[in-house]
Formats: structure tokens, C-alpha cells, sequence
């Protein structure tokens, strides 16, 4: 009996160890510079669209995070009460420095993923491959790779590789998974540069 | 979702060697599109990096009858039997069924080298040293393309990134099939003799499809049957007899081209 | 693992290919299992010690092996060719059967004591049979001899199992450890001292066919000339050099008189060990 | 304590001496190692290979290495599959052989691929066309299998065997014995074929290339031939190599004629189908690619003189001697045909992979030539240094050879004499003061 117990207990805990710790070490974990809440944007007082601020330009590059030019255009003074739009201004909007975002769908080097043809021509929405994330109060923990460098977004927040939400995780699979549900058929250069 | 069967594309060149002066232009506009790492001090021809070379091929006769002509060589984008992408054993190497681009990836490489031994027109490259930049050349880099690392295998894919871009701006405008103007690899851009023409042989009113088809164009090694398309064209009836005939070749102590051809 | 590969579509090629690897992968990883299995059951079942003999037995050259009944003169040459087992041997009833020559009963074979009423293990012990049916066992002349004096003799606790060829004593020397083989099947009941040495005492499982397998008087001679053949190649082999010589006397003790000789290896040889 | 290592009943020189024999080696596993670390630290640019020269020594030594290691899969084969007992006294020096052989090639595979740590690629997107594929599939799988076939050499060993488990599972394991010689041979008979595919399939090398017989080129198929000709004959001359380094008799003298004439027929048999096959090539393949066959001869170095040498000289020749039995008899003619078959195999690897590499195909192109740098020859040479030290290993505390005892104890026809002189002796009674004097004086 005993060498069951033990083979059990020893499963066990390489599950806990594989489920908690390793990931716990894999990533390293930090906050956004600053506070952010995209629902007070989107929602019913701000009412602006995903694509007011995050455009592509007319080579139909995807610009990424809009610059704090971009946040200036309502921001020159604060117009509420909040620390948060005081830090924006005192820091970032009058010195006119870059905010350091930490960017959590930034893929590696070499793929190559065209916002225009997937947005204009595929019809797709934002929330489809980014899930709810224009409707959040709160900026996430950022988690980085150690090993890797990668945003912890692009294998998906659950270890195992599972995910349940069509927006977790942004791995090859699930570019080729979609592209092969719609037809499209493609080189490895057509994704990757 | 939209879906909508891709265009089937078919790129090439044809390569007018009669306009060819060996300038190199399209070697260096080649790597700075494609970031390929300056060379390093120990480097020399044959362990060196380069996505494209120039041959230079004399007919060997006297003063005045003595001719030259250069050759630029790289990857020729084999359609069938493709060497390199049947060999390879992790899937790294493919044949772009909508662009016919032989397309290689770096990060799937294991650096095995088999194809490059499968590959007669030697047009694959290996990273033998770190690719190392200076400073100011970091600043420079294509961000459209990935850089190697040391150790993988890389080639030209017909400037893959001028594709992506030009795919994106039509895909801006609401339109599937992209303007050929706005897709024209570095090393065509570049020729100031415009020896170069690129196009989609699939095309029949591009001027490439005229051109490949005019029988002073030819391809090198075409009895191997891999159907290349990068052609060469020459009204040179030696320079088309050099490309058809396999050569008794001696040994020379130089790697490079100066060959004995009797034409 | 194919699936993970792109625009990948199922073809007989491919379905032969992984069919292929994973009966290949599952035939070395079952074989595997089966060999720990099967070890396990040995464990259990306590077939290690006829395990243990069966490898020192294939370990042995053919000159060691040779038939009882090449020794007696029954056949020209034979290799034993079942662990010195007669009782279980196909040929040895059949070569039993034939009639003997009646040979002379020695009690000293080429100098050693070789009683004729006992019967001898090819691991240097007799089997001596008792009136009320138990069995004596001991360690013959020939083997006390070569061992010479040893550190300490470890014999098997009373109300132990032996089993023929199994480990039944184990003899220490400073330079060496030896098991010496059970001759007999059965309990030990008692350990008794003479002045000639230990013994055991032992019940036998099979009173009938106890000693069947066990060498008799007419065996002896030849197997002690072939075994002193053998120590001397032992010898030969364990790379002693010149030796003196002591005299006309016999020697009681061996062991004292080639102290260079590698002992660990002469001894192993002696008695069946690899 | 080394002593008590060793087995029983055979001799083995000093501890002293064999750290002796050992040391230099270490040496050479230590400057091979330096080697090795310069490649994977630094960059292959270290090996001299170049990208015309993609492929170097390394992929002939790799070649020919698991060619001479095919004596591990052919005399199991022989042993376990097809009953050849005589073999049992050569099956652990051939696993021996064959485990070095085969682990030294794959330690150099990842030394000279450019990224070594993407090895496992080829398990998770296998391209099931390429014949590396294959390679590397069969390649994993037979080593695996090797190792568990070294296993009982190992758990033979004095002390390992004192532990009943241990004795227990290699009984057990060697009873199962039989599964694994057919999935080694099996696996071998890919691997083997697939190393000969690997050149055989190059369209862009006319040279090289050949046609398909159903889906292999024909080149699969000699390869698999001449390994399994190549293989019997490396066991055989490493075993006589081992005989005269330790001066020990190890094996008798009818197993060594016994491999001599496995190595025989299969020669004879590859000989015959390469011949067709070159035929064939010369007359149909290659200028069916444009590239008449002989015009690969016409340079200074590789002349037809290579084609003659290597079908008639180290093929035909060393096959008619390994066939007549007369001959056979001959030790010299039986190691040296053996050498020569050796010889032959390593020469066909050779002209596979670096003449293939060295002729040019574009039209304008050079015959090309390249020398290996010191970093690459000593990556080699720890190859060699490792396996000359894990078999010397092996050797020392280990049963490569069962016949050994024996043969130990009847040293030659003098001691037949001796035996012959002791039996008179020995029917004195009193024997012991004439053992003695035997000693005296005979030594």
C-alpha cells in the first residue's frame, strides 16, 4: 500500500508546485505607471470607442497605444477630482514625456499580424481577440516572461495552455485554428517576418 | 466571417543580364531591407552573409571578342520538389500556397544545414557568428523584419515585409488583392539599370509573364525540374548555352567565378 | 504529436508513420515494465537465489560444467547442461539406468578425505544421511582446505529454508567472501560442531529424492582430480608466481602456503561463483 | 577496492597501469571538450564550414560512425532472431560498440547543428517527408534501446550483481532480450536506409541523387546492406584490436571467421546492387538531370579511380576473400579483408558527403575544397577518447567477453602441454607437493 501513498503524495505535489510555484517564478510581475480606467472612457460618460484612440494610420499600421498627445487633446488640465489625472498632467502631459505603458498583447519579433485586414476586411471586433479590456476600471498586473520577455498574455493566464475565453492567450494555435476555421490558407511568412 | 478564397498569386523575376553591370546595388539595398548583420572581421566569401550574390561569367576569349556577364543569384523560389522545404526536418521551410514564396523561418530553424546542401543554386545562408550591429546601425533596422539569430539558416523571400506592407495598405482601403506598384522588392527597386522585373507570372497582362516566356530567357538548372521562378534573360546566345550545359570544371584555387567556358 | 503541425492533413503515409513510432515506443516501454514486473514476482516468489545460481552457472567455462557421467565413465563427453541438477535432468535417469563396473570405495582421494558413505555437492559440501532420516551437511575436505582459516562462518539461523544451489553458508576471510552452495533441499534444525569442523543439521523436503542430484563415491575421484586441475589453472590464472615447496607432507592449510595468490579469485572459482 | 570491482576469475592489469592508459585519453576528452564548448559558445564559424561547405567531416564521421556501429543491431540479429549461439561471444562487444558509436554521433549532431536546443522541434513538427525525420525518430528510439541493451553489461558487474534486484532484472531483461533485437534491428533498418536517403534524395545534387524505389531512393537500400556488411567486420577488428592491447585471448577463432563470413555474403550482395545502381545512374539518372555522370570525374582529385576503388578494391576484393573459406583461415586475410570492407564503407560515406558537397552544380560554379579546424577534428576526437574510455570501463569491471575465462585458463597450445603433463602428475597422491613443484618449475 504504502508505495501507492507515496507515488500519490509525490503527484500531488509536483501538482502544486507545477500550478502555483512555477508560474510564480516564471513571471515577474510589476504595475502600470499609472492608473487607468478605460471604462471611464468607454462607458456611458466618456462614450468613446476603442478606435478613437487606438487607430491605425493610412499604410494601415496599427498605432498601438496613442502617445499623450493623444491624452492631451482633453487632458491639457485636469477636468476632474482624481490623483490619478493630477499625475497625468503634472508628470506626463505638461513635461510632455511618454507614459512607459506596459503593453499586454505586445507579440514577439518575428510575427507579424495586420490589424487592418483582420479589423477592415475580416470584420472583426477588438473585444474578440482582446477581450473585455476596454470595459475595465482597473489597468491588470503586468507579468513578464523572465525567460522570454514576453507579456504573460501571449500563452494565456491559465498554465495548463487552457483557456475558455477565445481572447486568452494569443498563441500560433489559435491564429491558425481561426484561419484554418475561415479558410485561409497561408504561408509561415504571411505571419511571421 | 469573411471567407473569401485568397488570390492565388504566383511572384518572380526575370533578371536582364544584358543591363546587369555588376554594380551591387541590389545586394546592399537587400540587406539593409532585410537587416542582415554587417560582416565581421574574420569573414570572408564563402562563410559570410548575404541573401544575394554576383557571379561574374566570362565567355574566356581573346581581346576583342571577350565578354562578361553577371550573375545575381539568391533564392530562386523553387514550385515543385522544392529541395529545401522536403528535407527539412521541423517543418521550417514552406511554399506559400497564395504567393508561391519559399518561405523560411528563422525561429523554427534548428540549423541542421540540409538545406543548403539540398540547394543547387546555393542560395541559402547560414548564421555562422552572432549577428552583431553597431549603435548607430540599430537605429536603422527594418522593424518590419525579424533579425536572425546565430545559428539559423536564412534566405531572400522576395522581401517578405514590402508584401505585408503592401497587404496592409490594401487591406486599409477595403480591398483583398493588393497594387502591384506597391509591392517591389529592394533589390528591383534599387537596379539603376532596371535589369530587374517583378511581377505575378499568374498575371497575364504583367509585363513579366511577356518577358519570362520570350526565349531568350531561360532559368538555371531547369532539367532539375524544380521549376524555378526567377528567370534570366540574355540575347546572348553563349550566355544561354553557359546556363544550358554543364561544364567540365576544374579545380581552381579561388572559390569565386572566373570560369573556363568555351561558348 | 502531428496535429500541432500546420495545414496538416491526415494521409495513409502519416497515419503508417505514427503508427509505427508509438507501437515501436509502447513495445520498449511495455518490455520494460515487463522485465520490472517479472523481477518483482521473482522477489516474491523467492526465486532470486536459483536466479543468483542460474547467472553464476552461465558464468561458468564448459570445463567446469562437465557431466557427472563423464566423471563416472558413463559418456565420452558431456557438458552439464542443467545446472547440475540431475533431479530434474531427462539424461540422467537413462545414463543411471546403465550397468556399473563395481569400483573400488576409497575414504582418502588423492589425499583428501573423501568418506565414500557421504555424497558431494559440486560446491565442495556433503550430505551425510542420519539414522532417524535427517541429512548432515558440511563442507568437504577439499574445500576446507582452500579456505584455510576462516574469519567468521555465518551458517543459516534453525528453522531456515535451503534450496539446492541456493546460498546456504556464508564463509568470510579478510580477503575474501564466499557462499558456499546448499547441496540439499530443506529446513535447518540444527547446527552441530565436531572436531572436525561445523555442521548443519537439516530436514529434508523430499527425503526420497533428496541426494539424487548429489555426486556419489564412484563420481569422487574424477571430480577431485578435474577439480585440482582446476585450482591449478585458478592459480595459473590469478597470477601467482613461483611457489616453494614445503616438504612430502599434505598441506592442511592452502591458503598459507600461496599467500600471493589471489584468493578472492581462487576461491570464487572453487566454489561456483562468479 | 578496484580490485573487488573486478570480476572474478579474469585478469586485469594494475590499477596504476590502467590509470596510465587512461590519462592520455582524458586528455583528449579534455581538449575536445574545450573544442566543443568554443562551437556552442562562440559559433560554428569555429569549424571551418562555410555555406557551400554546409555540411562537414562531421556528417561523415556521423555516417560512418553509425555504419561501424551497425554491428550492434546485425549480430543481435543474428543472435536473438535468427539463433547464431556462436554469436554470444561477440553480442556484448557489439552493443558496447554500437552504444558508443551511435551516442558519439548524436553528441556530435548537436554539437554542430546552430541551434542544439531546438532539437526537440523535429518530435513536436516532425515534416514526415524528410528523411532526417526518420533519422532522428529511429536515431532516439535505437539509442534508448542500446541503453537498455548495456544495461545487464552493467549490472554484471561484481558488486552491482551482489544486489538481488539488480541480478534479478538483468536475468529478466535478458530473457526479454529477443524484443529488443528485433525493435534494434527493426529501427536500424531505417535509420540505416534513411542516412543513405538523406543524400540519395537531393534533386539539386544530381551527383547524389537517385531514383525512388517506392519511397526510398535506391541509395536507402545500400546503405542498409553495406552497414549491415560493415558492421560484423568493426566488431571483429575492435575485438582482435582489444585481444592484442590487453594480450589476452578473448574470443575463438571460429567466431571471428563466422563474422568474417556474415561480413562476406552481405558485401557481396551490396556490391552487386551498387554496381546496378551506378549503372543505372550513370546511364539514366544523372543525365536525365543534365549533368552526364562522368563529367563528375572529370576533376584532378576525384577521378573514376574513386568509383574503381570503391566497388572493386575495398568492395569486390574484400568479399571473395571473406567467402572462400580457405582464405578465411588466415587470420591476415581475414582482419585485413575486414579492414578493407571497413575501409570501403567509410570511403562510400566520404564520397556521399564530401564529394557531393565539393562539385559544383550552377554552371559557372568550382569545384570547392575545405579543411576541417582544429575545433572540429577535436570535437571528433572526443568522440573517440569517450568511447575508447566507456569501453575500457566496460572492459575492466565488466563480462564483455563470456569466452574469456575459459580461453584464460587453456592459454594457448603450451598449456594443452601443461594440462596434458598435470593430469599424470596429479594421480599422485601426494599432490600438493607436486602441484607445487609444478609450479617451480614451469614458471
Amino acid at each position: 500500500m504504502k508505495p501507492y501513498l507515496v507515488l500519490i503524495a509525490g503527484i500531488l505535489f509536483g501538482a502544486i508546485i507545477g500550478w502555483f510555484a512555477f508560474p510564480a517564478i516564471l513571471y515577474h510581475s510589476s504595475d502600470q505607471p499609472l492608473h487607468f480606467s478605460h471604462n471611464t472612457h468607454t462607458g456611458e460618460s466618456g462614450g468613446m470607442a476603442c478606435t478613437d484612440c487606438h487607430t491605425t494610420n493610412e499604410t494601415g499600421r496599427f498605432q498601438g497605444i496613442p502617445s499623450v498627445i493623444k491624452c492631451a487633446e482633453c487632458h491639457a488640465s485636469p477636468i476632474g477630482e482624481s490623483v490619478s489625472e493630477k499625475q497625468l498632467v503634472e508628470h506626463y502631459i505638461t513635461p510632455n514625456v511618454e507614459i512607459p505603458w506596459l503593453v499586454y498583447s505586445r507579440q514577439p519579433d518575428n510575427a507579424y499580424f495586420p490589424h487592418a485586414a483582420h479589423v477592415t476586411l475580416g470584420k472583426m471586433k477588438c473585444e474578440d481577440c482582446h477581450g473585455p479590456h476596454g470595459s475595465s476600471d482597473t489597468l491588470r498586473i503586468h507579468y513578464t516572461n523572465r525567460i522570454s520577455g514576453y507579456s504573460r498574455d501571449v500563452w494565456g493566464a491559465n498554465i495548463s495552455g487552457f483557456s475558455s475565453n477565445r481572447w486568452e492567450g494569443m498563441k500560433m494555435d489559435k491564429c491558425v485554428r481561426c484561419h484554418g476555421d475561415n479558410n485561409r490558407r497561408d504561408g509561415c511568412v504571411s505571419c511571421h517576418k | 466571417m469573411d471567407t473569401t478564397v485568397e488570390k492565388k498569386y504566383k511572384f518572380g523575376m526575370v533578371i536582364n543580364l544584358d543591363k546587369c553591370n555588376g554594380c551591387g546595388a541590389c545586394a546592399v539595398a537587400c540587406a539593409i531591407e532585410n537587416n542582415v548583420p554587417p560582416a565581421v572581421q574574420k569573414m570572408n566569401k564563402r562563410n559570410g552573409l548575404t541573401w544575394l550574390t554576383i557571379s561574374t561569367v566570362s565567355n574566356n576569349e581573346q581581346y576583342p571578342q571577350s565578354e562578361t556577364v553577371f550573375v545575381p543569384m539568391f533564392c530562386q523560389q523553387c514550385e515543385k520538389e522544392t529541395p529545401c522545404m522536403t528535407v527539412c526536418p521541423q517543418n521550417a521551410v514552406d511554399v506559400d500556397p497564395t504567393t508561391g514564396i519559399v518561405g523560411q523561418v528563422p525561429q523554427r530553424c534548428l540549423g541542421c544545414r540540409y538545406c543548403m546542401t539540398a540547394c543547387p543554386y546555393h542560395a541559402r545562408y547560414f548564421n555562422w557568428w552572432d549577428p552583431e550591429w553597431t549603435d548607430g546601425m540599430k537605429q536603422q533596422l527594418n522593424p518590419d523584419v525579424a533579425p536572425r539569430m546565430r545559428g539559423v539558416v536564412e534566405k531572400c523571400n522576395f522581401c517578405h515585409s514590402r508584401l505585408h506592407s503592401a497587404k496592409d495598405k490594401a487591406a486599409t482601403l477595403g480591398n483583398r488583392e493588393i497594387n502591384p506598384a506597391d509591392y517591389i522588392p529592394a533589390c528591383v527597386e534599387s537596379c539603376p539599370n532596371k535589369a530587374i522585373t517583378f511581377g505575378d507570372l499568374n498575371d497575364t497582362t504583367a509585363p513579366i509573364t511577356s518577358l519570362a516566356s520570350n526565349s531568350n530567357s531561360f532559368r538555371f538548372l531547369s532539367r532539375l525540374g524544380t521549376e524555378p521562378k526567377v528567370y534570366y534573360h540574355s540575347k546572348k546566345h553563349w550566355v544561354r548555352a553557359m546556363a544550358e550545359k554543364a561544364q567540365t570544371r576544374s579545380r581552381q584555387a579561388d572559390g569565386i567565378a572566373e570560369e573556363e567556358f568555351h561558348g | 504529436m502531428v496535429p500541432w503541425v500546420y495545414e496538416f492533413h491526415w494521409t495513409a503515409f502519416h497515419v503508417t508513420f505514427l503508427l509505427i513510432f508509438f507501437t515501436v515506443f509502447v513495445t520498449v516501454a511495455a518490455t520494460i515494465i515487463i522485465a520490472l514486473r517479472r523481477t518483482q514476482q521473482d522477489e516474491q516468489q523467492h526465486r532470486m537465489e536459483s536466479i543468483q545460481w542460474h547467472s553464476d552457472f552461465e558464468d561458468l567455462a564448459p570445463a567446469m560444467k562437465v557431466c557427472r557421467h563423464e566423471l563416472n565413465g558413463d559418456v565420452q563427453h558431456r557438458v552439464c547442461d542443467n545446472e547440475f541438477d540431475c533431479r530434474s535432468c531427462t539424461l540422467h535417469p537413462v545414463f543411471s539406468a546403465r550397468k556399473k563396473k563395481g569400483s573400488l570405495l576409497q575414504y582418502e582421494v588423492y589425499g583428501f578425505s573423501m568418506p565414500p558413505y557421504r555424497l558431494y555437492h559440486r560446491g565442495h559440501t556433503w550430505v551425510q544421511q542420519e539414522d532417524d532420516g535427517t541429512f548432515k551437511v558440511g563442507i568437504d575436505d577439499f574445500g576446507s582446505r582452500i579456505i584455510g582459516r576462516p574469519h567468521s562462518i555465518e551458517l543459516p539461523p534453525i528453522g531456515s529454508h535451503l534450496s539446492v544451489n541456493g546460498r546456504g553458508i556464508l564463509v568470510r576471510r579478510s580477503d575474501s567472501t564466499i557462499r558456499l552452495l546448499s547441496p540439499i533441499d530443506g529446513e535447518v534444525i540444527g547446527h552441530g560442531n565436531s572436531e572436525k569442523g561445523w555442521y548443519l543439521k537439516v530436514r529434508a523436503d523430499n527425503p526420497e529424492r533428496a541426494t539424487t542430484h548429489l555426486l556419489k563415491a564412484e563420481e569422487v575421484p574424477n571430480w577431485i582430480l578435474r577439480e585440482m586441475e582446476r585450482l591449478q589453472f585458478s592459480f595459473a590464472t590469478s597470477g601467482v608466481g613461483a611457489t616453494l615447496a614445503d616438504g612430502g607432507e599434505l598441506v592442511p592449510d592452502f591458503h598459507k602456503h600461496f599467500p600471493k595468490a589471489d584468493w578472492d579469485s581462487v576461491l570464487g572459482q572453487m566454489f561456483l561463483e562468479a | 577496492m578496484d580490485k573487488l570491482l573486478i570480476p572474478r576469475g579474469l585478469q586485469r592489469t594494475t590499477f596504476e597501469k590502467f590509470l596510465l592508459w587512461i590519462i592520455p585519453w582524458l586528455a583528449l576528452l579534455a581538449v575536445g571538450a574545450y573544442a566543443i564548448y568554443l562551437c556552442l559558445a562562440e559559433g560554428l564559424f569555429h569549424t571551418n564550414m562555410d555555406n557551400r561547405f554546409a555540411f562537414g567531416i562531421w556528417i561523415f564521421l556521423d555516417l560512418t560512425v553509425i555504419a561501424l556501429g551497425a554491428g550492434a543491431f546485425f549480430t543481435g540479429f543474428l543472435l536473438y532472431i535468427l539463433r547464431r549461439k556462436e554469436l554470444k561471444a561477440v553480442i556484448n562487444s557489439a552493443v558496447v560498440i554500437g552504444l558508443i558509436c551511435y551516442s558519439g554521433a548524436v553528441l556530435v549532431l548537436m554539437v554542430d547543428v546552430g541551434q542544439p536546443l531546438r532539437a526537440w522541434f523535429t518530435f513536436w513538427h516532425p515534416n514526415t517527408h524528410s528523411m532526417l525525420t526518420e533519422v532522428t525518430f529511429c536515431l532516439t528510439c535505437y539509442l534508448i534501446v542500446l541503453l537498455i541493451e548495456y544495461v545487464p553489461i552493467v549490472l554484471k558487474n561484481r558488486q552491482l550483481r551482489q544486489i538481488p534486484k539488480f541480478l534479478v532484472f538483468e536475468f529478466e531483461l535478458h530473457k526479454l532480450m529477443p524484443v529488443f533485437a528485433g525493435i534494434g534491428t527493426f529501427l536500424s533498418f531505417f535509420h540505416q536506409g534513411s542516412l543513405g536517403g538523406l543524400f540519395g534524395v537531393l534533386r539539386g545534387r544530381p551527383f547524389a541523387f537517385r531514383e525512388e524505389l517506392g519511397i526510398w531512393p535506391s541509395t536507402f537500400f545500400l546503405f542498409v546492406i553495406s552497414a549491415a556488411a560493415a558492421g560484423p567486420s568493426f566488431v571483429m577488428l575492435t575485438t582482435t584490436l582489444v585481444e592484442k592491447i590487453t594480450r589476452k585471448r578473448l574470443v575463438k577463432d571460429e567466431v571471428y571467421r563466422f563474422l568474417g563470413k556474415v561480413s562476406g555474403c552481405m558485401l557481396i550482395i551490396y556490391v552487386l546492387l551498387k554496381s546496378i545502381d551506378t549503372l543505372i545512374w550513370i546511364n539514366s539518372t544523372s543525365p536525365g538531370n543534365g549533368f552526364p555522370a562522368f563529367e563528375f570525374y572529370a576533376t584532378q582529385s576525384f577521378g573514376t579511380w574513386i568509383l574503381f576503388t570503391e566497388i572493386v578494391v575495398l568492395g569486390l576484393i574484400p568479399a571473395l576473400v571473406l567467402l572462400s573459406s580457405r582464405l578465411r583461415q588466415n587470420k591476415r586475410y581475414l582482419f585485413g579483408a575486414g579492414f578493407l570492407v571497413c575501409s570501403g564503407i567509410m570511403l562510400n560515406r566520404f564520397v556521399m558527403t564530401i564529394q557531393t558537397l565539393a562539385l559544383p552544380t550552377l554552371p559557372f560554379d568550382n569545384f570547392l575544397t575545405y579543411a576541417p579546424s582544429w575545433e572540429e577534428v577535436a570535437a571528433f576526437a572526443f568522440v573517440i577518447a569517450y568511447g575508447v574510455i566507456l569501453y575500457s570501463l566496460t572492459f575492466r569491471y565488466s563480462v564483455i567477453f563470456p569466452q574469456e575465462r575459459e580461453l584464460g585458463q587453456t592459454n594457448g597450445e603450451l598449456s594443452m602441454r601443461e594440462f596434458a603433463q598435470s593430469r599424470s602428475v596429479f594421480k599422485q597422491p601426494k599432490f600438493v607437493t607436486r602441484l607445487i613443484d609444478t609450479f617451480s618449475s614451469t614458471k
